[in-house]
């Protein structure tokens, strides 16, 4: 899983309904590094997520993973990372070992029982979904990390709705994927242990406010 | 997939509400027109394959606004698009889990109701072949409507504005189809420019529903 | 005139195609217009209630990029 | 949008075009009409209906030049990225349902006089009246979405789905014409028309494609204006 290749972002420029989010933005991530984003409301951490992940499209700039941009082979791409959102896709009928085996299955993988055990959600695994609370919820949507061996892990406030406990599997769980050389951008509002990783502020990348040839002149 | 569709079956299985409230409403459409137009049978018999078939059409697209708006809503879209699974992949294997759910139970319960509408007993197989072209078109062409409306506000009144004017070719070679085997004439023309038009869905249908479903997680 | 005017005994078809003629197309100029008037309107207000903010002076002056997409219709 | 989609330099264009777009309508309205209605003479056949013909086939053909046109947009904004076409497409889809909207009016009051009844399933009518609920389709699909750019994507893929399939209904009702009503009521003479009724015809035409032109830019104008308008409103929210 450890792949020599850097995941960098170049000159990356992104707009949102019209409104220009931020400018030119850069990063580096290295196999075993963890990029932390923090930055107010809305300076585009879930965009700069969903971009790395594929969803958008900068509308200037690359983003490349071993020098390859990512458009040349999108496919490639969804194929090494997980990406774990706002909402975590738990269906009301199906138990949490039937979900898992879902999402691991699409990725050929089977390691079902160690990621439940992993986010403890063993105890659980033939819930149905409907009686979850949203920290098993949410805990069941990272132990798709765990089922399905990827090198990117791209988590958008991951700590959302997590008890102490939680957050300390899923630091540990973070640590051991940073360790076998996979590596994780994260967006979150408290503060998470990542033992040597990057912190990127997206408040520096805000566009800049200058009327005349700015942002949105003559539109 | 075919693990997606098999997980699409299972979940239709155990919420069952989809599945036979399009059938349901395709059964009660039909037997309504007899109180409609009147009982005699000539006249049923000359109805019975525009009947069958426009009920068969709003059944398939009553069920069609569901078919991405539950995992829309929950976020499973947005995982699916981001796995291994091309997107055009998720937008073939949703449409055949809607197509086995509704479209398959229409074809078993259209000659049992070609009977009510006076339908002649030896047009039947003709019937259910007609069907079996026409469903998986509903099916694919529905569900690029159901796509494009994906987070729309009223898509309820959306869906079928979009979607109607796209059915009709359908309606039309399937109606001359059936029409043509009541009259003794050959429907093989009819159903041969159906099954190009299948073919020509199998193959753009998903481009489009694929290109919209991208549109909606931007 | 009158003779005109009857069209043929057919007045009542020919004057209310050209009747329905003037609505649509005078109706959608008009539609248009005052949609565009209320929202150059709308433009103009916000553009005055722009909050003055300063230019800051920007460390690295932003590449003045050429307009990436040829924009003649 | 963004300055890289600057529309500068489209709106002076635009600008620079617009007073000859109206000129050039009102002129060939002007004369259209009155060659029309008062110079040319009443059809053999028809009498004095046939003036109805000198709004009714330049309306048809603008229903179907404006979808087309829209089509074009849509690809351009698809596949090129072009900032300007769906705009473009937005602003005429409400012209061409009212070219079209007009075009099923004054064909079933022409027609109405010689069939008796105010409407009938003939090929093309019937294929326009698809046309029109194609437009209604779209313009419902593109205000359908709280934020203007998802609107505007998912209306260029369905004018893209829609182009696909106008040359398959058209067909279709045609071969359902045909099986069904096998005489169609009228031909028109097409071009061994009389040249009086011709020049008329003609005129009408290009008031129709002008006057066309001339709204459109006044409508992509307003377009841009709401979308800057949205920009900022979105500016001042943070």
């Amino acid at each position: 899983m450890t792949s020599p290749q850097l995941f960098t972002g170049q000159d990356l420029l992104c707009l949102r309904g019209g409104r220009l989010v931020f400018q030119d933005l850069d990063f580096q991530l290295a196999a075993g590094g963890c990029l932390t984003l923090v930055g107010p409301n809305g300076s585009g951490k879930s965009t700069l997520l969903r971009l790395m992940a594929g969803l958008l499209k900068p509308l200037r700039g690359t983003i490349a993973w071993g020098g390859v941009a990512l458009g040349q082979d999108p496919e490639a791409h969804r194929a090494r990372l997980h990406y774990v959102g706002h909402l975590d896709a738990v269906k009301a009928s199906f138990t949490c070992r039937e979900i898992l085996a879902f999402w691991a299955g699409l990725r050929g993988a089977g390691g079902v029982d160690a990621a439940l055990a992993a986010f403890a959600i063993d105890t659980i695994a033939d819930v149905p979904g409907r009686f979850l609370s949203a920290g098993q919820r949410r805990r069941l949507s990272l132990a798709r990390l765990a089922a399905a061996p990827a090198p990117l892990w791209l988590l958008d406030e991951p700590t959302v709705g997590l008890d102490r406990a939680s957050v300390a599997l899923l630091e540990g769980a973070i640590a051991r994927h940073r360790a076998g050389g996979g590596r994780v951008v994260l967006s979150t509002h408290i503060d998470l242990a990542t033992p040597g990783g990057e912190v990127l502020d997206l408040a520096a990348f805000a566009p800049v406010e200058d009327d005349q040839d700015g942002a949105e002149d003559a539109a | 997939m075919l693990r997606l569709i098999l997980r699409d079956l299972r979940l239709v299985l155990r919420q069952g509400s989809d599945a036979t409230a399009a059938l349901m409403f395709f059964v009660l459409c039909v037997v309504l027109f007899p109180f409609g137009v009147g009982p005699e049978p000539n006249i049923l018999t000359r109805i019975a394959p525009g009947v069958l078939l426009i009920a068969a059409l709003l059944a398939a697209l009553l069920s069609m606004e569901r078919l991405f708006q539950g995992d829309f809503e929950d976020g499973s879209l947005e995982l699916l698009l981001l796995s291994p699974l091309p997107a055009e992949g998720v937008a073939i294997a949703k449409v055949a889990a809607h197509w086995l759910v509704t479209g398959v139970p229409l074809l078993i319960v259209a000659p049992l109701l070609a009977l009510l509408l006076r339908m002649p007993a030896d047009q039947l197989g003709l019937l259910v072949g007609t069907l079996a072209l026409a469903t998986p078109l509903l099916s694919l062409i529905g569900a690029v409507g159901a796509a494009l409306t994906l987070g729309a506000r009223r898509s309820g009144v959306l869906l079928p504005l979009l979607v109607l004017p796209l059915y009709i070719p359908v309606l039309i070679f399937a109606a001359a189809g059936l029409d043509a085997g009541l009259s003794g004439l050959s429907p093989r023309p009819h159903l041969l420019l159906l099954g190009g038009m299948l073919c020509g869905a199998l193959v753009l249908a998903p481009l489009a529903i694929a290109a919209a479903l991208r549109a909606a997680h931007e | 005139m009158d003779g005109f005017l009857s069209m043929g005994g057919y007045a009542a078809y020919v004057w209310s195609s050209y009747g329905a003629a003037a609505v649509v197309l005078v109706g959608l100029l008009v539609l248009s217009l005052t949609g565009l008037r209320r929202v150059e309107r709308t433009l103009a207000t916000l553009e005055a209630a722009k909050p003055r903010r300063k230019r800051e002076p920007k460390a690295a002056p932003a590449p003045t990029a050429t307009p990436a997409a040829e924009t003649t219709p | 949008m963004h300055r890289f989609a600057n529309p500068a330099r489209f709106l002076k264009i635009a600008n620079a075009v617009l007073p000859w777009a109206a000129g050039l309508s009102a002129v060939c309205f002007a004369a259209g009409l009155y060659l029309g209605l008062f110079a040319s003479p009443p059809d053999y056949q028809q009498g004095d209906t046939v003036r109805i013909m000198y709004i009714h086939v330049p309306a048809a053909w603008m229903s179907m030049f404006t979808y087309s046109t829209m089509a074009v947009a849509a690809a351009a904004a698809l596949v090129w990225k072009h900032p300007l076409a769906e705009v473009y497409a937005k602003a005429a889809a409400p012209l061409g349902a009212g070219f079209t909207a007009l075009c099923l009016l004054t064909g079933s009051l022409w027609g109405a006089p010689m069939w008796g009844t105010w409407w009938v399933w003939d090929a093309r009518l019937t294929s326009v009246l698809v046309l029109f609920f194609l437009y209604l389709g779209y313009m419902a699909l593109v205000d359908a979405f709280d934020d203007p750019a998802r609107g505007n994507k998912a209306g260029n893929i369905l004018l893209l789905v829609g182009a696909v399939n106008v040359p398959i209904i058209k067909f279709s009702v045609e071969w359902w014409n045909t099986l069904h009503q096998p005489a169609s009521v009228f031909r028109l003479g097409g071009p061994t028309i009389a040249a009086s009724m011709l020049w008329p015809l003609l005129l009408m035409a290009a008031a129709f494609q002008s006057y066309f032109f001339a709204v459109v830019i006044l409508r992509i104008r307003a377009g841009l204006a709401a979308r800057r308008v949205q920009t900022l409103r979105l500016g001042q929210a943070n």
